[in-house]
């Protein structure tokens, strides 16, 4: 049997006001358990406080139940108290008088009644409450980053600068990601390799950093602080720590007449390639698609080429296991398919491009080496017309209902460049609303505007026809001047929707890490963790949780290394102790609550059981991670015999309550 | 002995329910047979026997003892024991019948259970003598002479006729109250009609069914015996058997916390169940098969050891008709008999 | 049939490859089958019986007797295969230690029925196509088997066997039933009916536990109903709240996972069509969460642990069907 | 409409338990309290870590005791702080109410809701429209436990 001590706040009037409290502590004397009863104009107060300690020790509580606000406000307070106290803070229930209670009735017999039935539902439950100890596990002092763009570079060189370890897994052969497709950057126009390639040699270089390019996450397996994860490191077919990098391999290369991926396929490249000249790292691979030594065993010029004899077509598929404390979810984006979008003309003419198609040929780099000309006929464009929200802020379901967020400043970017260099050039905007909420954005976007002539229009672009000519007429309707307009365009830019990489959808069933519906890594809170995935010790960097821009994404990148760090650091994870766990005795190991448990919590042991015979049997029990487990439950109902039970809000605990409800 | 025409049996009905409960076996709607309350325009079922047996009546499945009040720390202790009423079981079989006297072995003997007492007291019981007994019948076997069955007052149907015959004073009580529409009558129907039913019962399937080999001496033998896993491998362990078993007597004693006292009652157990006689160590008898075992040994070895060698079974077939496995006494009988 | 299926297990026993052979043993009267294992040939021929009256479906005596020492061979009908697949999704059965033995099956005939006509003392009873002769001590009679069949073969769902290492006799197909129709019937009725109907049913109730222990779904270690200390338990239904409240809580725990085997309703004492309870669970997961034959598939995911995010809303019940 | 709690039409007093998800519903209850938005006295709300730890036990067991209406309140579809748990209650609860409703018993008794923590408001109007409900249902007698009774 409990021995109980019940207080009753009267929070001054809020409670006070309409419940009588001294009634209600009378009337929870007599309650099974119940050794004192009292009330306290403030019980959260440090003389309340020191009430509940008084009585806890003089009483020699086993149990509490404070008659107050929501637990939502104070619970935390309290089991503070409690512990001070020496007693287990779980052993401290809240009923709530006050929100649920003293706020929504006025008449004060009403709400007296309903305050006495709220605690006696506390004090059923507190009479079945068993001390419940947080358990602790380790932590594997590395973090693994997937994705190795901007965001995913800034946050494992943020984590490595404290001094721990941390690995890199990039899927394509370098790391760089978007960022490194780029020209320049707005608002400051500064150019975006200048900025990002050091950053991708300073990863390279760190002492704390191991980069896997060309590699992909196979298998997460554990929970936080304690992740297993297996990394495949897809066969290059060149030995990753003797090539040069020295380029002889490509220019011998008989196959040149692959699509290049960097430049958005507007060039080709060689079957055995370096993705860019500034890549990390700055190795060749062999693209088993095309490769000819590969598909048909003729050829092996580029192993004849290669002084470092770094070429290996005998490489396999390597799997690597490596565990680590947290992972960062760092995938990045794509611009979205625009088959849906076949009026602006995309797949009839190769003058209409995307903004990062754009992006290329702006780049000195890029398929033009920088020259403004049409992808078509090479010729320098006079009039370009783009296109703003294609596939964004779309409730047609052809495209994305989100806004991309980014394309108003970089179509104000590009609208810039365009005129600064080719002031010959007459630049047409059409946009539903111009967005530049942003440090400067709104200067740039001006700037464009009534610096740089760029003729911005608030309309939406019908049609892209091309003619015979090799011209792009383009239909549109100007929504402030209410008229048609009809532009003879030399080219047109599609600011494309952005979407999360298709690659996060199935790395979220690996990580256990929810979703929304536009495949964004859902966040623990939106306002309040913002970078933190619900599922612990998963942290989101960069567009993989939203749209964003650079220096956004850099922010969030900083700041969920110092949530990995803020974890790393510590040596032990105090675990949630309102967990499930199961009753081996009554366990059927039927698997269903498996099914269920969104954390991967619980595994499934053969354990050796007597029989009633006094034999022995082994039987398949479930078996709960307390590490992992968050305490949802959805496995306790799911299990028909009971044998899946929730600390804290067991099975008898709530019948409890819900028989001193009806009572 | 008196008579009745079956065509007045209705006006008999309602003259015994003016004073008394009067109950009786009718057709459920579900094919089967069941006692029910006797209301105006009810017929009697022609089936043999009911499902659940007649114990019912003085040993219901449920049956309050006692009520707790809790008042703050105080527990007030109320008896809610309220006067049974009169009350009258009519059409009971011979078989069902005799388990009346088995339960007062169990109930009336010291220390005697007042309920169950109580109940008896109240109870009035009319028997009906079986014309056309099942193959599951073998209630012969523990001397149960279906055509003559015992009660308060006897009765045969024959011919049209409903003929009666008051055995004891509390049936000669209840027999004058419907004095009025009976006639006088011969018992030359009735002899004939009994010299029938035994020829028949000498033909049943299981007329041979008998329990040599079963007594005080062969109770170590009997329960070493190595058949019992054999039999018991299959059993399901359900209560069936136990439930519709009119001479199955145990019960377990539960609390019930209705939110405003606790109830206090007692309810029909099996020894089948996984909790059966379960104490704070645990449970005597773990396996299905020592508590397969109980069941029959209770019945044909200790009951009877205990009671003037009278066996805990009448025969009524209910268990062999019932069991989801069909594993029955007789096949129980038949494989550890001598037989 | 009985013969082929005796010298199987005999040959199956003798080779080795089985160390027991589970299956029905003859009673008394032809119809009183019990469930037994042979392990010699001496046993088989004394009392291995495959008759009509072979209704016990024998999966789930598998739970046990696949954690004994050695290979145990089961006969199973095609809707047993369900119950056994379902087990095996379970883990309930240890795979490797059964070898399955699908056997043909024409529907198994119920002695309820046969009784219901008022025939009594059975002592025999012979088939010849759609009749049979029963016999009793009363004389002879016939009846027509479609008529008495179990209420389960009246609506057979499948003459397949979703699983076998051998058969006898032939595979079948999936059937087309009107299995729903008495559920569709009941949805029909006004609320008060309904509530009408179930009463008088579960009224009946004895709470002898058959329907579970006899159900290859209810497989727990203990049951709630058992457990003390899971504060529902109960022996007795004291009230008819407790008969309500334990086979509704039984058709949720089988929701999903109830192949519709029908053993419930043979084994009823009291005659309860408890059978229309699991079939209105089989027929509001196929309705509202797509068709589901529990059993049918050991790797397809069951209903009740699966969701979609279009879900219907518990709320729109609300405006379905009856008043 | 708001139910006045002195008024002639409530003189029918039921008992409504209220199952509320720790993360949103539960916030939602105490964002009606902060913005004082009236509800049936009658309501009584269980908090639980989600809507899915509800068991069909806990609503046939409140009927037992004397509940005349259960109310489910979890996160939105898609909002659930455990990523599925109401997906799981919302089929559980779907299938347990229709076995109700095919038992006869009066299908306005039990309801699903999915509230926010934002939304007080809502938290507050839909336990008035439940409350209502069950005041026109009246008293439960089908699901009930006649030894519960008062």
């Amino acid at each position: 049997m409990q021995k109980i001590g019940v207080f009753v706040c009267h929070c001054g009037t809020n409670i006070a006001g309409t419940v009588d409290v001294t009634a209600v502590a009378e009337a929870l004397k007599s309650e099974p358990g119940v050794v004192i009863s009292t009330d306290y104009p403030y019980m959260c107060s440090e003389s309340g406080q020191n009430i509940i300690i008084n009585a806890i020790r003089e009483h020699n509580l086993t149990g509490a139940v404070i008659c107050s606000c929501s637990p939502r406000m104070h619970e935390v307070t309290f089991r503070k108290t409690a512990t001070a106290a020496g007693l287990n803070p779980y052993m401290l229930e809240i009923a709530n008088i006050r929100e649920q209670c003293s706020w929504i009735h006025k008449d004060m017999p009403t709400a007296t009644a309903k305050a006495i039935v709220l605690g006696k539902a506390a004090i059923a439950k507190v009479n079945l409450n068993v001390p419940l100890i947080a358990g602790e596990s380790p932590v594997t002092k590395r973090a693994l980053v997937i994705g190795g763009g901007i965001a995913g570079i800034q946050t494992a060189l943020d984590i490595a600068e404290a001094g721990f370890e941390v690995d890199i897994v990039e899927k394509s052969p370098t790391i760089g990601g978007k960022m490194a497709q780029m020209d320049k950057t707005f608002p400051t126009l500064d150019c975006a390799a200048c900025i990002l390639t050091p950053k991708m040699v300073e990863a390279a270089q760190h002492e704390n950093i191991k980069i896997y390019s060309y590699s992909e996450v196979a298998e997460v397996k554990g929970f936080v602080g304690n992740f297993t994860v297996k990394i495949k490191k897809k066969a290059r077919y060149v030995k990753e720590n003797i090539c040069t990098g020295c380029g002889a391999c490509m220019e011998k290369c008989p196959q040149k007449k692959v699509s290049n991926e960097f430049n958005l396929g507007m060039n080709n490249r060689s079957a055995i390639y370096i993705p860019f000249a500034q890549a990390v790292p700055k190795v060749a691979t062999i693209d088993p698609d095309y490769c000819t030594m590969l598909k048909s065993g003729k050829c092996g010029i580029c192993a004849k080429v290669c002084t470092a004899n770094a070429i290996d077509y005998t490489q396999q598929d390597e799997y690597i296991e490596e565990k680590y404390g947290a992972i960062v979810a760092a995938t990045g984006y794509n611009p979205i398919s625009l088959e849906n979008y076949d009026e602006f003309a995309y797949s009839q003419s190769r003058d209409v491009v995307t903004s990062l198609e754009y992006e290329r040929i702006l780049n000195a780099a890029g398929p033009t080496d920088g020259k403004l000309v049409r992808p078509s006929d090479g010729i320098h464009p006079h009039t370009i017309v783009f296109i703003q929200c294609v596939g964004s802020r779309d409730t047609s379901g052809c495209g994305k209902q989100y806004c991309s967020k980014v394309c108003c400043m970089y179509t104000a970017k590009h609208a810039m460049l365009t005129r600064e260099k080719y002031p010959d050039t007459d630049v047409y905007v059409f946009y539903i609303d111009v967005r530049t909420p942003g440090k400067n954005f709104d200067e740039f976007y001006r700037r464009a505007v009534e610096d740089y002539d760029v003729h911005y229009i608030k309309g939406m672009v019908g049609k892209v026809a091309p003619d015979a000519n090799g011209k792009l007429m383009v239909q549109a309707s100007d929504l402030i001047s209410n008229e048609q307009l009809h532009i003879t365009a030399d080219m047109v830019v599609l600011a494309t929707a952005i979407e999360p990489d298709k690659s996060a959808r199935s790395l979220a069933t690996m990580l256990t890490a929810s979703m929304d519906t536009n495949d964004f890594f859902t966040e623990a809170h939106a306002k309040l963790r913002p970078v933190e995935s619900p599922t612990a010790g998963i942290f989101l960097s960069g567009m993989c949780q939203g749209p964003k821009d650079i220096p956004e994404t850099v922010s969030q990148a900083g700041a969920a290394a110092v949530k990995v760090i803020g974890l790393l650091a510590k040596n032990k994870l105090t675990c949630n102790p309102c967990v499930a766990h199961s009753d081996e005795q009554l366990c059927n190991g039927c698997s269903s609550c498996e099914k269920v448990c969104p954390y991967g919590a619980i595994t499934y042991i053969d354990k050796e059981f007597k029989r009633p015979d006094r034999t022995i049997a082994v039987r398949r029990v479930a078996s709960v991670n307390a590490a992992v487990c968050q305490g949802c439950g959805a496995c306790t109902v799911t299990c028909p015999s009971g044998a899946m039970d929730l600390d804290g809000f067991s099975n008898r605990q709530i019948m409890a309550e819900v028989d001193a409800i009806c009572r | 002995m008196r008579k009745l025409s079956l065509f007045n049996i209705s006006k008999l009905y309602e003259m015994i329910s003016d004073n008394k409960q009067l109950y009786l076996p009718v057709d459920n709607g579900a094919g089967q047979a069941g006692y029910k309350k006797w209301e105006y325009g009810m017929t009697m079922s022609q089936a043999l026997n009911t499902v659940r047996s007649a114990k019912d009546f003085f040993f219901p499945q449920t049956e309050n003892l006692v009520d707790f009040k809790m008042n703050g720390k105080n527990i007030e202790i109320i008896d809610t024991r309220s006067e049974a009423e009169d009350f009258v079981l009519f059409g009971v079989r011979a078989c069902d019948a005799r388990s009346f006297s088995i339960l007062d072995k169990v109930f009336l003997s010291d220390p005697v259970d007042s309920f169950y007492k109580s109940r008896r007291e109240h109870g009035t019981v009319i028997t009906l003598s079986c014309t056309r007994p099942e193959e599951t019948c073998f209630c012969t076997a523990f001397g149960i002479d279906p055509s003559n069955p015992e009660g308060d007052i006897s009765s045969w149907i024959e011919d049209g006729d409903i003929y009666f015959e008051a055995i004891t004073d509390k049936g000669a009580v209840l027999m004058d109250s419907f004095q009025s529409i009976l006639d006088e009558a011969d018992e030359s129907a009735v002899e004939t009609q009994k010299t029938e039913t035994r020829k028949i019962m000498a033909k049943l399937p299981l007329a041979d069914f008998n329990l040599d080999g079963f007594g005080d001496a062969a109770l170590l033998e009997k329960f070493n015996s190595p058949k019992w896993a054999e039999l018991s491998r299959t059993c399901l362990g359900c209560g069936t058997c136990t439930f519709v078993c009119p001479t199955c007597q145990c019960y377990d004693i539960c609390d019930f916390d209705t939110g405003h006292e606790v109830k206090r009652f007692r309810c029909w157990d099996s020894c089948m169940y996984s909790d059966f006689t379960k104490m704070a160590h645990g449970n005597p008898r773990v396996t299905q098969m020592e508590k397969f075992r109980q069941r029959f040994m209770h019945k044909l070895v200790y009951f009877p050891a205990n009671n003037n060698g009278e066996y805990g079974c009448v025969g009524c077939g209910r268990c062999l008709a019932k069991c989801p496995i069909s594993m029955n006494i007789a096949k129980v009988a038949k494989k550890l008999g001598d037989n | 049939m009985q013969e082929i299926m005796k010298q199987r297990a005999s040959v199956l026993l003798q080779e080795g490859k089985v160390d027991r052979v589970l299956g029905w043993q003859a009673g008394v009267f032809v119809y009183d089958i019990t469930p037994s294992v042979f392990t010699n040939a001496e046993d088989l021929d004394h009392g291995f019986v495959y008759n009509d009256f072979c209704g016990n479906n024998l999966s789930k005596y598998l739970v046990k007797e696949s954690r004994k020492e050695g290979i145990i061979a089961v006969f199973l009908k095609p809707c047993d295969t369900y119950s056994f697949n379902q087990l095996i999704k379970e883990n309930r059965i240890l795979r490797d230690k059964v070898y399955v033995i699908g056997i043909e099956c024409g529907g198994k005939a119920d002695i309820e029925k046969i009784k219901a006509d008022g025939i009594r003392g059975v002592t025999g009873i012979t088939g010849e196509d759609d009749t049979y002769i029963v016999d009793t001590i009363y004389g002879s009679t016939q009846v027509s088997k479609s008529r008495v069949l179990l209420e389960r073969c009246m609506n057979c769902k499948s003459k397949k066997h979703v699983v076998y290492d051998e058969l006898i006799g032939d595979d079948g197909e999936v059937q087309v039933t009107d299995r729903f129709d008495m559920v569709e019937k009941l949805e029909k009725m006004s609320a008060d009916e309904r509530f009408e109907f179930w009463r008088g049913e579960l009224s009946r109730c004895i709470r002898c536990n058959a329907c579970r222990n006899v159900c290859p779904a209810c497989t727990c270690e203990k049951c709630v109903f058992d457990n003390d200390d899971s504060g529902v338990a109960g022996k007795a239904s004291a009230d008819t709240f407790e008969e309500n409240m334990y086979h509704i809580i039984r058709a949720f725990h089988v929701a999903g996972r109830c192949t519709d085997c029908g053993e419930c309703s043979r084994v009823c004492p009291q005659n309860i069509p408890l059978h229309l309870l699991n079939r209105k669970g089989i027929k509001d997961i196929n309705e509202y969460f797509g068709a589901f034959q529990a059993g049918e598939d050991c790797e397809a995911i069951s209903p009740m642990t699966a969701f979609t995010k279009e879900d219907v809303e518990p709320g729109t019940l609300h405006t379905k069907g009856g008043n | 409409m708001q139910i006045n709690e002195t008024s002639e039409i409530s003189k029918f007093k039921p008992v409504i338990v209220a199952f509320c998800c720790n993360w949103c519903s539960y916030a939602g209850a105490d964002l009606a309290g902060n913005n004082r938005l009236n509800y049936p006295a009658d309501v009584k709300i269980i908090r639980l870590p989600c809507s899915c730890r509800v068991n069909p036990m806990f609503i046939l067991r409140a009927f037992q005791k004397g509940a005349d209406g259960v109310i489910i309140c979890g996160c939105h579809p898609g909002d659930c702080h455990y990523t599925t748990g109401n997906y799981y209650a919302r089929r559980r609860m779907t299938i347990l109410f229709s076995m109700l409703d095919y038992l006869g018993i009066d299908r306005g008794r039990t309801r699903v809701e999915w509230v926010s923590a934002a939304e007080g408001a809502k938290f507050a109007a839909t336990m008035n429209d439940f409350a209502e409900t069950v005041i026109k249902l009246g008293p439960n007698k089908r699901l009930g436990d006649l030894r519960c009774r008062k």
